[in-house]
């Protein structure tokens, strides 16, 4: 089989990032080079341990946005395929969080995308994240340095002070 | 009946991702709604009208405040925070 | 467990990117990214089927070279650990070749450590690959453009033209 | 005597990867070896001695064209070409 050109899931449940892989692998037996990123839910928040974090999405609009950012990434480079596994909901410390993969004939295509994905998701798709430790929790919203890599796409909402890191 | 829903920290603001909203006209304007809700809590007001905050009408976002009918569906939606 | 901070294998028979990547992903626990690159031979040379590619290596020299890159890539980015698959031997098309990966504290750090690596493992390791098709036997050598992309760390060597693509 | 190692093409040329090389003195010079070599097959000669082609001696890569005792192990690298 050949793999469709943009696979997109957004999870409720833990998933197998080496599965993944193995799958988006699988799914693209032309590509010469697979690039891929994995975002993992971190152990500590500012000073504390993490207990859990919780990752809130706009079901049916979410899809979209992120499908719109795996068509641009199809418009700027000659790719195979991209995938795009994002979790949603409670999520523990070590957790795969989002994981993106890009299959091209050559690597610097599938590197390139997976880049731009990977910076796109954190500020392009409609996902809001809340960090829960002993003493409380807090929502998280990107960094200055998050909407810079973007820049050139999507600016840093009008207004956006740089809240918290 | 319009829907309106408050993504991150303004769930907590609101107290609730998900309300109801009784629109006081068949075609009421979004600047309305908002200064209705602004009476209602001052603090939420201020963080809706941020410009920092995103409003989504039936999924698709908006920069203008058009009109809000039955069965709208708002998203007031603070920064992204994916990944 | 926290895992070594380079970890190389060169191996002769088959792998399995996805296990690699669970593996690694593993060794890593306080990870926040894992950046991966996975190259696959190609099905296909110049214009007709590849049957086999066979990748030659120097025993000890290679493993070396990699190592030298890989502590190349911890000096230059804050990294949790780097983490170099590379076969050698005969391999069918579609036969994973080289699977590289990196984990680090922030996104940023582990993407680029993958393409350093990746970049200068097409010319500053000891492998040597030929393409075998039903007309016969070529060596491939890198292309000025594979050159290009280390020429800061390790210019073609003198002399050295386009051999082929 | 000394080992030869001819990698990649060369090997092709050399009709082999591996082959055992008698030293005429117990230090012979490197470019002596490359003389020698030369006189056998002037194709291979010519592609050991192009700028593109890495001489390593027991492992490292030399730019200088040093003395070769028994037991000494020349490789001879076209390009390198892995990933």
């Amino acid at each position: 089989m050949s793999g469709e050109p943009v696979s997109i899931k957004l999870l409720a449940a833990p998933f197998d990032p080496g599965r993944a892989l193995s799958e988006f692998t699988a799914a693209h037996p032309d590509a010469g080079g697979i690039a891929s990123f994995l975002g993992v839910t971190r152990q500590s928040g500012a000073n504390e341990p993490v207990q859990h974090l919780i990752l809130q999405c706009y079901p049916g609009v979410t899809e979209r946005a992120i499908e719109d950012l795996c068509r641009t990434a199809h418009d700027q480079w000659p790719l195979l395929g991209v995938s795009v596994i994002h979790r949603y909901g409670t999520m523990a410390p070590g957790d795969p969080i989002v994981f993106v993969a890009a299959a091209s004939i050559h690597r610097q295509e599938a590197l390139a995308a997976t880049e731009f994905l990977i910076d796109n998701l954190k500020t392009r798709a409609p996902f809001w994240k809340k960090e829960v430790t002993a003493s409380g929790s807090r929502w998280i919203e990107p960094t200055l340095e998050d909407y810079a890599k973007t820049a050139d796409l999507h600016p840093a909402p009008q207004g956006f002070k740089n809240a918290r890191r | 009946m319009a829907t309106l829903l408050f993504f991150g920290r303004l769930g907590d603001m609101a107290g609730g991702v998900e309300r109801e909203f009784s629109l006081p006209e068949p075609e009421t304007k979004l600047k309305t709604i908002l200064d209705v809700l602004n009476r209602e809590d001052l603090v939420l007001g201020a963080a809706l009208r941020d410009p920092s905050t995103r409003i989504a009408v039936n999924g698709e976002i908006v920069t203008e405040m058009g009109c809000i009918k039955d069965c709208d569906e708002i998203a007031f939606m603070p920064p992204f925070s994916g990944g």
